[in-house]
């Protein structure tokens, strides 16, 4: 066991994918001569050269469009978006060409691409910086969405990511880089399909992912004080969701409550709800809660960004008022 | 073959094979008139649908471009695809049967019009997103350029496509790592109904790729001997090493935008100017100066139009794809092979 | 009364405009001199002049972050991005601009921008023109969000719209440009809040938008002859939804479909349900039912086209389905 | 005021009034200079958070520029804009609150470093999409125009917004409506940690005008005397009707990209470089050279530290938003005036 940073763990699944698949290379703003906006290629320019980690301009629709073409062309590219603020400029390439290629050919042309960028508020960045897109990309049919909230996931989520023969987009909090944990010294193996009880519990599931899961977690140990035993089922996948965990969950615990530090209206919190329901309907002790963030433009302001997004107190507030 | 002087001998020998290659060229223009004269009649009685782009008068673009290019590299074009597929060695049986939406089209029935596609022949599609096939392009160039092949990846795109960002960005980021892109614009004057002195404040296109040191070539499209002469020593300066190269054809379509445009926005004078241009009147009478007679010409158009019969008897012949299978391949499906690049 | 087009209403809603407010002006490709690619703004070049219908090179987040700083600068415009489809490449504008910028400048800087765009599928146009993006869309704080689905909402929204001090997205469906209906000849006002009920039931509440309003009437229409009486709620208005209008109706027929044209999982029928289990958990008398579209970019082949729409044989069995 | 020859009467008095008017600019330079330094401080105290881009070496450009427009005028700037902000008059006050998040800040603390807003000066931000502000000064001039109003919107971005795809399109659309936008780039040759070799294939970004027919000057942006004379030149231009300009500012930041960026990819021989063009120090030479003594720069040191003071007491007694009012201004509040453009 080696504690390391989840950035590191990212660090050594790019330099892994890079040493075991030539195929394999990096693009993005400032992912080389700086080092990666987020520090998580850093050294890498100067291992693997300029060719495989290569810094793009800033065109961001460009450069996804080209990984999606290198892909077809037989490479497996790791495309940086630095955030996923800026993946708006480019969603028309994912959407339209990433997911809709193999169905729109008839299964000729599939896109083996892996796009990475940082998600999440936290950091008093303000309103332009600070969106949690990511469940409301899980939209799209044809991709893959990963939120990797955890050391091990971090660590080895890339490589099944990148053998799969699809497009698959990878979300990392940004309040994720500096956080720490212990890793296996031969780290095996996840999969890139389930969604993962993350502790046990039997009164209420809270179903989190990515940025949430630390507050769902932190919330089930305030819970425990007041006799309450949460479950917490950690999605990882965003799409596709994988809905058997959740209600199994659910199935013994007669109860739910989602956080997801997206806007709440059309959040991907909506959508684990209505198949919860759809599903667990004469199951439910409760309706489905939801603790989501308020539906602003983030605000820089600490006391007003922290108001906005989800808070342990809120999701233990939500499990009493639910009456778990 | 080239018929640049420096690299064709002078002599009777290769002047009937030149012959004989235009006659080629010909007969590729023709096919391509043919096919889509009759999708306008398979338009009207519905058996094609959606929307529906013809290249006639661009016959020569497509035609000449192809040209250039080896099975090897690499071809992305936009929703007014149907002559570049054909060029391409798409088969017009494929390409009928994918216009009627059956199983047994280039697309399976589920791209229609504007999304041929064919992995085998390194056809990219079809692209309904204007200047969307442009970054496509430059990852096709930067995978060659990656593994050391010496591909030309040629990308198709219009006059309107030069305003989008994406068209921008795709020259900067080709011009940046040089890489082998063609970059082949079909300037017809007009973006669906907006003439392009209404869409660029500079309408010398070339002026555009100067500004990212790319080299450009400016040929008469209506002419299919200049484009391929053209193409030929773009791509071959493409392909040799020399990054990426634009052509800007001047071309012009006959018809509407598609078949839902009544064309009000032309001038008829225009298009009549245009007209006496066609690529096909043009070439049939430099090849009838050398020689090929009305029966050789009578020959090429009852051939051909036994191809289009026989597509579209194919077509009408397909079958649909089962309703089971409509959520097949939005993922791979990961037990088959993986199609090759 | 008089016998219009849905093409007809929206151009003479825009023509009334240009009348009557002179910082009012239209731009968008196509517009001017092909006559808009629906026709809806054909004749408005040769009345009104190139400045005030302003026919725009094909630069979507060009002309749409213009429209931004037009409203900003005073004007009122009315840009019209041909189609959702392509409203993709202004997605950064819209949400980063034109839905933040009050908000991030503490309340000083109002857009008041109409966007017009059709939507849709339907017309074999396959994956890249067919999306229906406009309840994904409404998931953006900031931002208003209507969907005409009749005559008189096709002819009154404008007006309104353009009253309102903040950005209107205005989606058309594409399979209604060719509809009739009556309007009045005196035509008065509509409002751009409220949900409203097109036909009274009492065994279920049928909840649509745009395209699919049309779906769920008829479907009430079979139910009927199966001796089911269906209430229609049309939301008309995407963002901010009204919640109590369909709540109202779900507590009488104790039962909601929602009929929504978009790719099921996280789609805006996932926060209707969301919603009414929330609210009215204790009045349903079964899960609320979603009938949406396959999760699959949109193919060609007309078959294939219509099994992936919602149809109104659909709404009637997942009615059915739920016992009502 | 201008110092072009042909409206600046030479003699004493106009020499007097140029040298005040210049001591104005080295006043207002030092005043940025001083507040950003301040902002380091109070930033590594944890009183300002999130990201902060500092401007530190660049402050002739936005000083020199604003020189040039009117109060009618508009502006729109990028996430490095305090010195524009304080140029165009937005009180070190209120600029400061808004970085420290409070209240009395120009945009209620909601915005922070990156989103500075003043409706009353029409100053537009402010903002932190690369390239995202150009499109918006596209429209503000569009409004002018369609309002008849002669004024200019100046449109400040870097040299890495000139890849973006959504530069070329405002390019484009300001060229070709000839609209009155000043585009002010502020080339300080690197975008974040990549140098402008690495990210456009041709680094002379005045050739982008060109190729759409934009007028472009270029000018030393270490020089705020010859910022503001190419500035008054080329806003002159714009203002009489001669549609957009295009002003390539040749700058250099002495600070990091952000207080986050460890600065490892520039070259420490090529800071010193820059450092030695400090603005602030050419200036005060060339003033000193003119009379401008040892005692009078230390007043306005002593001046701007205590407007800097002022500013920061200010910020700290500033009060936080209420929690309830989180949810104002997501939407206009429909009873009040409505803000005038
Ligand atoms: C991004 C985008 N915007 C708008 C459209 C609608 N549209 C389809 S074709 C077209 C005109 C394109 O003109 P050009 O690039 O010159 O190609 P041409 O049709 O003349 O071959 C437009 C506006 C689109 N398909 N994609
Ligand atoms: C669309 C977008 N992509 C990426 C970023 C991240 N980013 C912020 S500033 C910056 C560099 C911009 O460089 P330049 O335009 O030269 O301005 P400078 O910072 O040098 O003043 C980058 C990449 C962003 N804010 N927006
Ligand atoms: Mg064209
Ligand atoms: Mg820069």
């Amino acid at each position: 066991m080696t504690v390391i940073t989840y950035r590191e763990a990212l660090r050594q699944a790019i330099r892994e994918a890079l040493l075991r698949d030539e195929r394999t290379f990096v693009m993005g703003e400032d992912v080389g001569h700086y080092g990666g906006s987020y520090a998580v290629t850093l050294g890498l320019l100067e291992e693997f050269g300029p060719e495989r980690i290569r810094d793009t301009p800033l065109s961001e629709s460009g450069f996804v469009g080209a990984g999606i073409g290198a892909a077809l062309g037989g490479m497996r590219p790791i495309v940086e978006v630095m955030t996923v603020n800026f993946s708006l400029l480019a969603l028309d390439q994912i959407m339209n060409n990433a997911a809709s290629l193999l169905y729109m050919s008839g299964g000729q042309l599939n896109v083996p691409l892996v796009i990475r960028m940082a998600t999440g508020a936290g950091r008093q960045v303000g309103a332009q910086h600070s969106h949690s897109l990511e469940g409301w990309l899980a939209h799209i049919p044809g991709l893959r969405l990963l939120a990797p909230a955890t050391i091990e996931d971090a660590r080895l989520m890339l490589w099944p990511a990148l053998e799969d023969p699809d497009p698959v987009l990878i979300f990392e909090h940004a309040m994720l880089y500096n956080t720490e944990g212990e890793l296996d010294d031969q780290p095996t193996a996840v999969d890139i399909e389930s969604a993962t009880v993350r502790r046990a519990g039997d009164d209420v599931t809270l179903v989190a992912y990515g940025g949430t899961l630390r507050t769902a977690l932190d919330a089930a140990t305030q819970l425990t004080q007041q006799g309450i035993s949460a479950e917490v089922v950690d999605l990882r996948c965003l799409r596709p969701l994988d809905t058997p965990t959740i209600l199994a969950s659910v199935a013994r615990t007669h109860r739910a409550v989602v956080v997801d530090e997206a806007w709440r209206s059309g959040s991907l919190s909506a959508e684990v709800a209505a198949r919860v329901t759809e599903s667990a309907f004469y199951d439910l002790d409760a309706p489905v809660a939801r603790v989501c963030s308020n539906e602003v433009p983030m605000p820089y302001a600490k006391h007003l960004e922290d108001e906005v997004m989800p808070q342990a107190a809120d999701v233990v507030n939500a499990v009493r008022e639910m009456g778990a | 073959m080239s018929d640049r002087p420096a690299e064709a001998p002078v002599g009777p020998e290769p002047d009937a094979a030149r012959h004989e290659h235009r006659v080629h060229l010909l007969n590729e223009m023709l096919r391509i008139r043919r096919f889509e004269e009759r999708c306008v009649e398979l338009y009207s009685r519905e058996e094609i649908r959606g929307f529906l782009h013809l290249g006639i008068g661009e016959e020569a673009c497509a035609v000449g471009v192809m040209e250039a290019l080896t099975p090897e590299d690499a071809v992305v074009a936009t929703y007014r695809e149907h002559g570049h597929a054909l060029a391409r060695g798409l088969s017009m049986r494929e390409t009928m049967a994918e216009l009627q939406g059956k199983m047994e089209g280039c697309s399976r029935g589920r791209g229609g019009s504007m999304h041929l596609f064919d992995a085998t022949r390194r056809f990219f599609g079809g692209n309904a997103i204007v200047a969307g096939g442009l970054p496509l392009a430059v990852g096709l160039a930067l995978a060659d350029h990656l593994q050391g092949r010496q591909r030309v990846t040629a990308c198709f795109f219009g006059d309107g496509a030069v305003a989008e960002g994406e068209f921008h960005e795709a020259m900067n980021l080709a011009a940046l790592w040089h890489l082998p892109v063609l970059f082949c614009c079909e300037n017809n004057l007009y973006a669906m109904g907006t003439a392009l002195r209404y869409t660029e404040s500079e309408t010398d296109l070339s002026l555009k790729a100067s500004s990212y040191r790319i080299p450009s070539w400016e040929v008469d499209g209506m002419d299919v001997d200049a484009v391929e002469e053209t193409a030929r020593d773009a791509a071959r300066a493409v392909r040799e090493g020399g990054g990426p190269h634009f052509v800007e054809m001047r071309t012009y379509r006959f018809r509407s935008h598609s078949m839902y445009d009544p064309d009000r926005y032309r001038d008829k004078a225009e298009i009549a100017q245009w007209r006496e241009k066609d690529p096909l009147t043009t070439l049939t009478a430099r090849l009838s100066a050398e020689g090929l007679g009305d029966a050789d010409v009578a020959r090429l158009e009852a051939q051909v139009a036994a191809e289009v019969d026989d597509a579209v008897a194919f077509a009408e012949a397909g079958t649909d794809e089962p309703v089971e299978e409509l959520e097949r391949f939005v993922t791979s499906e990961r037990t088959s092979e993986r199609t090759a690049p």
